[in-house]
């Protein structure tokens, strides 16, 4: 039984397996199947300050090794987040890790603000979420503004701060450095790629949005190679994700530099994929004699 | 338990009609958990989402349920590879079934093609109260009939080209059951266009009516919030998720 | 049997699939297989001024419903490519798309005025490689460069020039825009994602080259969204690519915007890739009535 | 016809030791056009690349060709599930094979680990006119020694812990014979630092050597250039492709 225990900016992580916004809800569906307090922690679906419907269905597609969504943030507004979701989180022995965005600095400052005054462990600031029409996207794209925002909720509130980055960008490591200077304490990588799919029957593009975000195993590459990238021009902890669906992945994708880890669309195809993943690191770990899993971070050797 | 993912063994599998299969799955828990209008999640090798289908029987005795599903694309091309024997897996019991009053004297099932099979979850409940009416493209896509039957229902068969039974859509012979009187509750499931038309005549008809919808699934659990759907509660829009507070919803709820 | 040809900047194909550059070397190993004047076109390995030894092995790395590629431009120099390879080439009835790339705006320019020279049908400029002389950065991420370069190449020759963009961009319809006003006659894209992949066992990429060009089915979806988006900022052709594998793909590439499409990976899983695909368009435009493939062309109504 | 792509039927499975395999395939034409050193691709289902596995046996009387591989990752386990009487989808036979010389009157085969297959087709051609070295890890790893005598060919066994035959690797037996006199070639299978060390063996003693590389493939046909492998020709370096150059190589020509 290896070690799997991480520390990222300060809080203590029972194993390095954080289920991802938006994919995990607020854990009550997934806590019919198995304790929360099995994960590492739970990155909860992002809030904003105004409640949101979300886009129009149909909002998933199928790719090969993928998904497309584009859900649009759909989420009940950060008042009832914190009142109603957050404080039957806090009870479950699991990182709790509140992942929000908004649609301008401001409204950023203001749910950081909020959330600053709850017991939650992190936040993770989503810069790139690219349904969101207004301005979710620019964000993540353009140096200064992602600057502005993270310095806007850096003031905003002393937790830990994860910045969320986009990978649809010319240079992710100019991104990272940018909030990196503005007071962001970790970086998490990657959002999903923004990619379409056609009905040729209809003519139609299968999700109404038009467009929507990929992410499950066939972005795995992509991934590894910007948290590589990332981890390599940063001093702030990274934490990876994007197509993460085993153990060897989590494993692949910590020896690029990851101090954690997130799951996102394994989940859907498997419920029970970040507690196998867990296990599957633990194996692994076991069977190459090493003792704790903070040994392999960021060890890979480059030619 | 209210759901869970496992692999069970498909205990007998048949080919009903053309590209249409099916599965009668051993799957005690889950039979045990189950009711009339919910679904199962299948997960098909080598894809990304699972499946969604409706259960179409359940067998607490046996421990069993049955499911029938066509062959739409690759995924339920890949499930139609499955055997007799192999292991299927399935995140199951999933959503919100039918509301079931055995105070009912008098229920019609319209299910329009492969919106058919949760209909017959219904006949098993209602027996003899039942009348299904069942809509097809042609005499060879035709399912199912002879298991209503079976269960004391009385079938009304429509097909769009006239190949078998009546000539025309499930619509019309639902008003003539209407003008009779005394229906105290409709189910329908099927393509959109039907469910309007049927959720239109109970609502004119004043009868309490029940509609199964679809719309494509990421984690079927009610989680990702991916499937939408327009609905209204307390006269406000309310985006519903079709997994978790359906797939059955009051017709006089969604908004079209 | 509905009519596929199709017509780009002039040059007639008789159909749109085109195998894609640096996957179907000059034809020759695939002539053992089929005529090659079953193919719309070929777009030859790329070429540069000098000969290139590539990279150093392993070049190749599989992923979930993709691949990566770090070959490194291996060509043995424009020179023996014009002498040896390009004349057996025209002679096999097929429109032939000459793919060529520079370590400098000089080199590209010198490059196309050697091809000018020649019978070729078109040219291809690769614009993904990095520019040795303003700084590595590749010509095709950045909006000037990408029309410096287009405009010195456009000097250099009459034929009919395709610029083949990169998709590590932020905005590819800003780099699409650029070189349509610096005189391209068309668009190709895309070209391969960066990714990386880790052999946890040594714990060293496992490409060579530690990164590499992912390509296949995994990246459709990106391809899809990416040549609907510059279809619609530009008013010259868009030839499209990226994980192409079925006539059902090829389909969807066109109607999102492509005049024509290339197809690369799908030929290392099945070399009969372009044929089939070629075979299965026809059969579905047949079965769906329509006599031309042209008619489907940017045909998607978006929501 | 060079090559062609495939799908054949598997006329024998077996397995030879712990996770390794052996395919008899059905492919006359194929069988027809190969020789001992090719190899062939397999498609591996759900996978975009194929796999490359050395040709090991050759019989074009009855039109078959022979493989035998390990499950070395998902790829090969996937190929590993096929049965017989099923389908397997083959790019073949592809690359540059031994040479074989007839007036050879004394071959040495030296084969390492998984790589020891390509050497049986070539005792095949030898009889009893070859000696195979072969090395595995242990006892339970060892296997086509009996394939080997029923060629004819005299068999060195080696095993790294010594659990059966020599302890010890193949390049001791091999200098052993090289004292000996009297050897026309070496040919050689195996990991890098055997093939190193059998090359080196025989340089030193003037021995015609050819050695089969491996590398990561993506086309097979020399058109990707995925797969180079450093080679120097007439003294100049020259990046050589095992798919289509090789896979057998002169060891001389070898950069390693
Ligand atoms: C609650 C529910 C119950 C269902 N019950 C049945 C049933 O009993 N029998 C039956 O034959 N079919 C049923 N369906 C439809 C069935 O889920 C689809 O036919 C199936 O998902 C198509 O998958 P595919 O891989 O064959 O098609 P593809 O088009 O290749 O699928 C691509 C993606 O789109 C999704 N998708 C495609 N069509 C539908 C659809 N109509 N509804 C939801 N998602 C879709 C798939 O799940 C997949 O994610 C039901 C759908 C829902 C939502
Ligand atoms: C010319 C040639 C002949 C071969 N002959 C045999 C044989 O007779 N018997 C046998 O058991 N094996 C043979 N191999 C090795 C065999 O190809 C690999 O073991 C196999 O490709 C591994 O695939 P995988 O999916 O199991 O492993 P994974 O590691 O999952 O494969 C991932 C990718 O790496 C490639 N890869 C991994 N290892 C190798 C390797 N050693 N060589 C080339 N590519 C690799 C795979 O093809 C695939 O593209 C041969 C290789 C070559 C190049
Ligand atoms: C349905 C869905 C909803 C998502 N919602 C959010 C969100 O609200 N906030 C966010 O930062 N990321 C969101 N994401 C992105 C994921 O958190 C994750 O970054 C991405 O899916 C890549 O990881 P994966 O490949 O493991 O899914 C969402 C992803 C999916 C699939
Ligand atoms: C092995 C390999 C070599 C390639 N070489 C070139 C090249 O020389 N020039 C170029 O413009 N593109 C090159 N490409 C990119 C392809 O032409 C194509 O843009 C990309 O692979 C996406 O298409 P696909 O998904 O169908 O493979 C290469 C791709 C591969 C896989
Ligand atoms: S499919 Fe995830 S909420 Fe319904
Ligand atoms: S694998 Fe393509 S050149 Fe060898």
């Amino acid at each position: 039984m290896a070690d799997l225990s991480v520390n990222v900016c300060g809080v203590d992580f029972k194993n390095p397996i954080i289920p991802a916004s938006g994919t995990f809800g607020y854990g009550r569906e997934y806590e019919e199947m198995y304790p929360l307090s099995k994960l590492g922690g739970i990155s909860t679906k992002g809030t904003t300050l105004h409640k949101r419907t979300g886009n129009i269905a149909p909002r998933i597609a199928e790719t090969h090794s993928g998904m497309l969504n584009s859900v649009g943030l759909q989420n009940p507004g950060i008042d009832y987040f914190i009142n109603t979701e957050l404080p039957n989180l806090m009870t479950k022995g699991t990182v709790i890790i509140s992942n929000f965005a908004g649609a301008s600095i401001e409204e950023c400052a203001e749910a950081a603000a909020k959330l600053d005054e709850t017991d939650v462990h992190m936040l993770e600031l989503n810069i790139s979420c690219p349904n969101v029409k207004q301005g979710g996207a620019a964000f993540g794209t353009d140096c200064n503004i992602a600057a502005q925002v993270t310095a806007a909720v850096r003031k905003a509130t002393k937790k830990p701060l994860i910045v969320k980055l986009s990978p649809n960008v010319t240079s992710i490591t100019d991104i990272a450095k940018s909030v990196e200077a503005a007071g962001a304490d970790a970086v998490s990588l990657i959002n999903t790629l923004l990619g379409m799919r056609i009905n040729i029957n209809n003519r139609r593009p299968i999700l109404h949005n038009n467009v929507g975000g990929m992410s499950g195993p066939a972005v795995f590459p992509i991934a590894v190679r910007m948290v590589w990238q990332v981890a390599n021009a940063v001093n702030i902890p990274v934490i990876g994700m994007g197509g993460v669906s085993s153990g060897r992945d989590a494993i692949e994708m910590m020896m690029a530099g990851a101090s954690a880890v997130q799951v996102g669309a394994a989940i859907f195809t498997d419920p029970y994929a970040p507690i196998k993943i867990i296990d599957e690191m633990n194996e692994w770990l076991d069977s190459k004699g090493i003792s704790s899993v903070r040994e392999i971070i960021g060890t890979v050797q480059p030619w | 338990m209210k759901y869970t993912q496992g692999s069970y063994i498909i205990a007998e599998k048949t080919a009903i009609a053309r590209e249409i299969y099916s599965f009668t799955i051993s799957c005690p828990e889950v039979a045990q958990a189950a009711s009339a209008g919910q679904f199962v999640h299948i997960r098909a090798n080598g894809f990304t989402l699972r499946r969604p289908v409706s259960i179409c029987g359940i067998d607490k005795e046996n421990g069993t349920l049955r499911i029938v599903f066509e062959v739409r694309g690759d995924g339920t091309a890949e499930i139609a590879r499955l055997n007799k024997g192999d292991l299927i897996d399935m995140l199951a019991p999933l959503g919100h079934g039918f509301t079931i009053d055995k105070s009912f004297k008098k229920a019609v099932l319209v299910g329009g093609g492969i919106g058919t099979p949760p209909m017959l979850s219904l006949a098993a409940e209602y027996g003899s109260r039942a009348t299904a009416i069942s809509g097809f493209r042609s005499a060879n896509a035709v399912i199912l009939q002879d298991d209503f039957k079976k269960f004391g229902a009385e079938t009304v068969l429509c097909t769009d080209d006239g190949s078998l039974g009546i000539h025309g859509l499930v619509t019309a012979p639902l008003e003539d059951i209407m003008k009779e009187g005394g229906v105290d509750a409709v189910y329908a499931c099927g393509p959109m266009p039907m469910l309007k038309g049927v959720a239109k005549i109970c609502s004119e008809n004043g009868v309490f009516c029940e509609i199964s919808l679809e719309e494509r699934m990421a984690c079927g659990v009610g989680a990702c919030l991916g499937c939408a759907c327009r609905t209204k509660r307390n006269d406000e829009e309310y985006f519903a998720h079709v997994c978790k507070d359906g797939p059955v919803f009051n017709a006089e709820e969604v908004l079209w």
